[in-house]
């Protein structure tokens, strides 16, 4: 299959595909999940869990006191990390155009050589991640092959996408092409991995703030 | 049921509800909870990742909660899980995990792990993979009323001390009370200075209250070794205790887990809602203060620092309460690294303490403890809960540092304006 | 046919002098990236070679590609070509009409066998027996395999003889295809475009004559020197791009102000053409310069690429069918699970058993 | 419509200043061009359109160069201008088409363009011409005098 043709099967069934599972997987997992059940607390609880639980949500994206020095490499990568790729993947132009040919709307993007530094040190992040998960003795341990298979899909867009950017590795059709199918793949995996981790950590935040909470604990 | 592993998976099925899912689904493998936990950070060893003693509940969750797991056991990808790996994660449950909560407040992605812990456990209990101690402890609670074999005999010879001592009666059984005290079993064995500074308390404030001879015992070896059958008919004895006596609160002790069993765990235990509030009793003395009925005089003058106990600032939201306290009655108070919510445990928590196979790794892990107070050299820290007071003990001794540890409730008493 | 003069005779005879033959020689060095230096080589070496024949085949096509090379401003240095080889046929150029045309192209055949070259513009037919083009009762697939078997090399002119072009869209319903899908033992140069640009088709002509040899080609058999670089790699328009300044629409103040049209649909990026360096009409313009996006012809399948006016980047089919079954079909699933887990639970509440002193004190697996 | 003015666009160039100016590096490859002209007698040439050139470019060049002796214009399918610049030796040549647009543009570094020279087979084609026209004019000759 050449460039144009890749292309056009990456913009047109490719995505068809991808789409459709990435939504099966997701609808399968939220309603097994929401299904589950979950029992009234009876005990006397001291606020409500509502506003505690928003709470956490947001605050939870903030460290815990003294978690930035015991861990700093975990934190600052995985921050910068986030903030790079959802700023790369929400704010460049053909992003946007994207998004809004699916969405029906769009917003303004950021100048391309602003999303450039934010790509290559994105990408740098993510390598000093994997690095860190092969050395450190606690990422050692935890790692099993889906964070392998989850970092590996997430990797590929940025450097597909760094690559097409600058035209680098083979021509740029195909370079785009490939760039958008290791998108595909990250919507394929995304619901069979940690990678639902982008959805459910709000729920999984919100239980946290709501439990404790209504104990009147603000975490 | 038929073998220790099948027990397990059974129990695991009946606990993990949607927030565990959830939890599960979200975990990303940063590791950040192990920075969090008392054991690794003492340790370093990687196996004490919170995250990581959840691994068998995992396995059935993913195995027969989601379909891709459902898929997997299908093709025969999965194994269930096994009485080896029972054996060899007990003492990671039991042992390496006070259920203090910190890893709950680290979690970036927001899993309240040890709400994961608690209810794992009720797999190894059922299975009967639980540390000696813990059961001897429990079975104590059960046939003799105390996991420390603490008898109404016992307490009632304590009675005898503290009425001699303070000159004030002691009310036990007394119907109509506002409020009902109960006290850990710890405390009438080790502490009972503290059933004296209660009624001196109380009496100058002019509270009507009184203890139970059929539920003095406030702590919960259920809870500990996770077991809801068993935390449900040691709260059923107090909830039983309270609605004979008509009492309106009934008070938790210095204890942390027993304010957890009580107060938040007891109502879904026995599944209904209580007729009647739950206070510790940090909470009754800052009530007082603020209404004026606590009148102090002298202040304690050496500097001095608080240990908050785990189960009642993190897991019990009984924050402030101390802190009021405190400023009534110290003039030096200061704050511990990391204090409130953030706090350090102890160490012996979660049943740790009553469990013997642990001391070693308990000991150890007090290093976070000895820094902290190394690092503010004073030589007193107050607290409120009775097995952290033990704990404390221990450790300094175990150390061999020169710090006072002292009951808070204990330290009020002792500046009652007479 | 004067077959047997020399390229350099017959532009001698008819007043041409060689310095316009030097002049046409640098120009193509030029064009073709080739060494500055090798101008009066080329034109030493093609004043002495015999004039090429040369066979031009048209298909299913338009006759724009023709129109693009023979409506160039004349006389030009690309008319000069024209000079330099023998069209021996060329069914819309050639005087000769009916069985005489086609006697001259076999005459051509028999007379340069393995040295003619062969144009090709247009697609072959092959649904039905090729029947939807026939050319004296010849199927275009019949005749293009004739004739090239005896072609010392082809070359395929425009987006149709190269990809399929228009007659090959969806739903193709002549079953369209390029000269590449059918020859597959020649040597074949593809000049894609809709229409290609006179200056790429007359480069690789003279490149053939000078230096005997086929251009350098890219994976899609395109001459490398005219479609290694894309539209976006050399449009003017690029800084605007790359500073994110974009048109909207075609009327706003971005369009006023000449920015990107990548917005606006524009395939420059994925677009391997010489349009921005060569441009069209004796190097007025090309279509980004007059404000309108590139719309890709020169790529394969650029009609069913999409729509031409909307931006690259985006998706090329509806999702929403695909969208609703998925979700669908995954809440049925997720609900089946989701039902199933609850039943288990609800078993497993069933078969607990109590945990009780006695049960604590046998010990279990501990 | 009385003028392109009437039509509302304005085009706006790209800025200039995105990329340092090509004129130094051009100027060192035809120092080292003219070298080897004096050393060997080797010409040398240089696709200036093949060039990265910036806008203002090719003006800056030519004003470094300067003007020299000789400016030929050319009516070669189109007009061709050679001109020596100031750097004796080094020309500039500019090939247009019949419509007056630069097709292509060339530094040759030269005693005298290949270009100007007249080709051997131009003057046999010529020598023919003269020597027809001879014979017509001998004719004529030979008419005009019975």
């Amino acid at each position: 299959m050449s460039g144009p043709e890749l292309l056009l099967w990456a913009r047109g069934p490719g995505l068809q595909f991808a789409v459709a599972i990435f939504l099966f997987g997701l609808l399968v997992r939220f309603v097994e999940l929401w299904l589950l059940g979950r029992k009234t607390d009876l005990s006397e609880a001291r606020a409500h869990p509502m506003g505690p639980g928003l709470r956490t949500v947001l605050s939870r994206s903030v460290p815990m006191p003294g978690a930035l020095k015991h861990a700093p490499l975990v934190f600052l990568g995985g921050y910068i990390f986030h903030f790079g790729f959802l700023v790369t993947l929400l704010f460049y132009v053909p992003h946007i155009h994207f998004l809004r040919s699916i969405l029906g709307f769009g917003w303004p993007g950021l100048p391309p050589f602003l999303i450039d530094v934010l790509g290559l040190v994105t990408i740098a992040t993510l390598i000093a991640l994997l690095v860190q998960r092969f050395t450190d003795p606690v990422r050692r341990f935890l790692t099993r092959t889906d964070d392998y298979v989850a970092w590996t899909v997430t990797f590929l867009p940025l450097l597909s996408g760094y690559a097409a950017f600058h035209r680098l590795g083979t021509d740029y059709t195909t370079m785009l092409a490939l760039h958008i199918l290791s998108v595909e793949l990250l919507l394929i995996v995304i619901p069979f991995t940690k990678l639902m981790h982008m959805f459910t950590f709000m729920l999984a935040r919100w239980y946290n703030g709501a439990i404790a909470g209504r104990k009147g604990v603000r975490v | 049921m038929s073998t220790p592993a099948e027990r397990a998976t059974n129990a695991f099925l009946e606990q993990i509800d949607r927030p565990i899912a959830t939890f599960f689904e979200s975990c990303v493998h940063c590791g950040m909870c192990a920075h969090a936990c008392l054991f690794y950070t003492e340790t370093g060893d990687p196996q004490y990742t919170p995250i990581h003693k959840l691994e068998p509940m995992r396995r059935v969750w993913e195995r027969e909660y989601t379909l891709f797991g459902k898929v997997k056991k299908w093709l025969g990808l999965s194994k269930p899980v096994s009485e080896a790996e029972l054996k060899a994660w007990e003492p990671l449950v039991y042992d390496s995990c006070s259920m203090c909560g910190r890893c709950s407040l680290i979690c970036p992605v927001g899993n309240d792990i040890v709400y994961m812990v608690r209810k794992m456990r009720e797999g190894f209990v059922a299975a009967g993979f639980a540390p000696d101690g813990l059961k001897e402890a429990a079975i104590r609670s059960l046939r003799i009323g105390s996991p420390m074999g603490v008898t109404l005999q016992a307490l009632t010879a304590q009675i005898g001390h503290a009425e001699k001592e303070t000159g004030l009666t002691i009310p036990l059984d007394q119907e109509g009370a506002d409020y009902l005290f109960l006290m850990s079993s710890n405390e009438i064995m080790q502490f009972p200075e503290i059933l004296g500074a209660v009624a001196k308390i109380f009496a100058k404030a002019g509270v009507s209250w009184t203890l139970c001879s059929t539920a003095f015992e406030a702590t919960n070896s259920g809870l500990q070794i996770g077991s809801s059958d068993i935390a449900a008919e040691l709260v059923q004895r107090i909830v039983a205790g309270a609605e004979k006596l008509k009492v309106k609160t009934v008070i938790s002790p210095e204890c942390g887990h027993a304010y957890t069993a009580l107060r938040w765990e007891g109502p879904n235990l026995i599944k209904r809602p209580y007729p009647f509030k739950v206070l510790h009793i940090l909470e009754v003395l800052d009530d007082l203060r603020a209404a004026g009925k606590l009148q102090i005089e002298g202040m304690e003058e050496t500097t001095l620092t608080f240990h908050d106990p785990c189960q009642l600032v993190r897991r019990g939201g009984v924050v402030e309460p101390p802190r009021n306290l405190l400023r009534m009655v110290a003039s030096n108070f200061v704050e511990m690294e990391d204090p409130g919510i953030h706090n350090w445990c102890c160490g012996g928590g979660g049943g740790v303490s009553s469990n013997e196979r642990a001391d070693p790794l308990r000991l150890k892990v007090f290093s976070r403890k000895k820094h902290q107070l190394d690092k503010l050299g004073v030589s007193t820290v107050v607290t409120a809960c009775s097995n952290c007071r033990n704990m404390l003990e221990e450790g300094l001794e175990h150390n061999h540092m020169q710090v006072n540890v002292v009951s808070l409730t204990e330290m009020l008493a002792e500046h009652l304006k007479a | 046919m004067a077959n047997n003069e020399t390229v350099g005779e017959t532009l001698a005879s008819r007043g041409v002098s060689r310095r316009s033959f030097l002049k046409f020689c640098a120009t193509m060095t030029s064009l073709l990236a080739l060494p500055p230096g090798m101008a009066e080589v080329m034109a030493e070496t093609l004043a002495r070679t015999r004039r090429q024949s040369v066979i031009w085949l048209s298909f299913q096509e338009c006759t724009g590609c023709t129109e693009s090379l023979t409506r160039s401003h004349s006389p030009t240095l690309e008319s000069l070509l024209f000079d330099a080889i023998s069209l021996d046929y060329h069914h819309t150029l050639q005087a000769a009409a009916g069985d005489a045309a086609e006697r001259a192209r076999t005459t051509a055949m028999k007379d340069n066998a393995g040295k003619y070259l062969v144009i090709v513009d247009g697609s072959i037919p092959l649904k039905d027996g090729g029947v939807y083009s026939t050319i004296a009762g010849h199927s275009n697939l019949d005749m293009l395999k004739e004739t090239a078997a005896g072609a010392a090399a082809i070359i395929a002119v425009g987006t149709c003889a190269t990809y399929g072009g228009l007659p090959h869209a969806k739903p193709n319903p002549t079953g369209a295809v390029a000269v590449s899908d059918i020859i597959k033992d020649k040597p074949i140069v593809n000049v894609p475009g809709c229409p290609p640009i006179a200056t790429v088709m007359t480069g690789v002509v003279a490149h053939f004559l000078t230096l005997g040899t086929l251009p350098e080609l890219d994976s899609l058999g395109r001459p490398k020197v005219f479609f290694g670089d894309t539209i976006h790699d050399r449009c003017y328009r690029r800084p605007f791009y790359d500073q994110g300044k974009f048109a909207k629409t075609f009327d706003d103040e971005g369009a006023r102000n000449g920015w990107c049209l990548y917005e606006l649909g524009c395939k420059g990026p994925t677009t391997h053409n010489a349009c921005a360096t060569v441009k069209w009409n004796g190097g007025v313009s090309f279509p980004i310069e007059s404000g309108h996006p590139c719309l890709g012809c020169s790529e394969p399948n650029f009609w069913d690429a999409g729509s031409f006016y909307q931006a690259l980047s985006t998706k090329t089919l509806p999702l929403s069918a695909h969208a609703g079954a998925a979700l669908a079909i995954g809440a049925t699933v997720g609900a089946a699970v989701g039902l199933a887990s609850r039943a288990k639970k609800k078993a497993a509440v069933g078969k607990h058993a109590r945990v009780t002193a006695d049960e604590l004190e046998k010990g279990g697996g501990a | 419509m009385n003028g392109l003015d009437q039509i509302g666009v304005r085009v706006v160039t790209a800025p200039d200043d995105a990329a340092p100016s090509y004129v130094p590096a051009l100027l060192r490859e035809i120092e080292a061009l003219l070298a080897e002209l004096v050393a060997s007698g080797r010409n040398g040439r240089i696709d200036l359109r093949s060039l990265p050139l910036l806008p203002g470019d090719d003006a800056r060049l030519a004003a470094l160069l300067g003007e020299g002796e000789v400016d030929a214009a050319l009516e070669v399918t189109g007009g061709t201008r050679v001109r020596e610049t100031g750097v004796a030796g080094v020309w500039w040549v500019t090939h247009a088409n019949a419509d007056g647009e630069t097709v292509a543009e060339f530094i040759e570094v030269t005693l005298v363009p290949e270009i100007l020279k007249t080709h051997p087979q131009d003057v046999r084609v010529g020598l023919t011409h003269l020597r027809a026209r001879l014979a017509e004019q001998m004719q004529e000759g030979e008419s005009d005098g019975e």
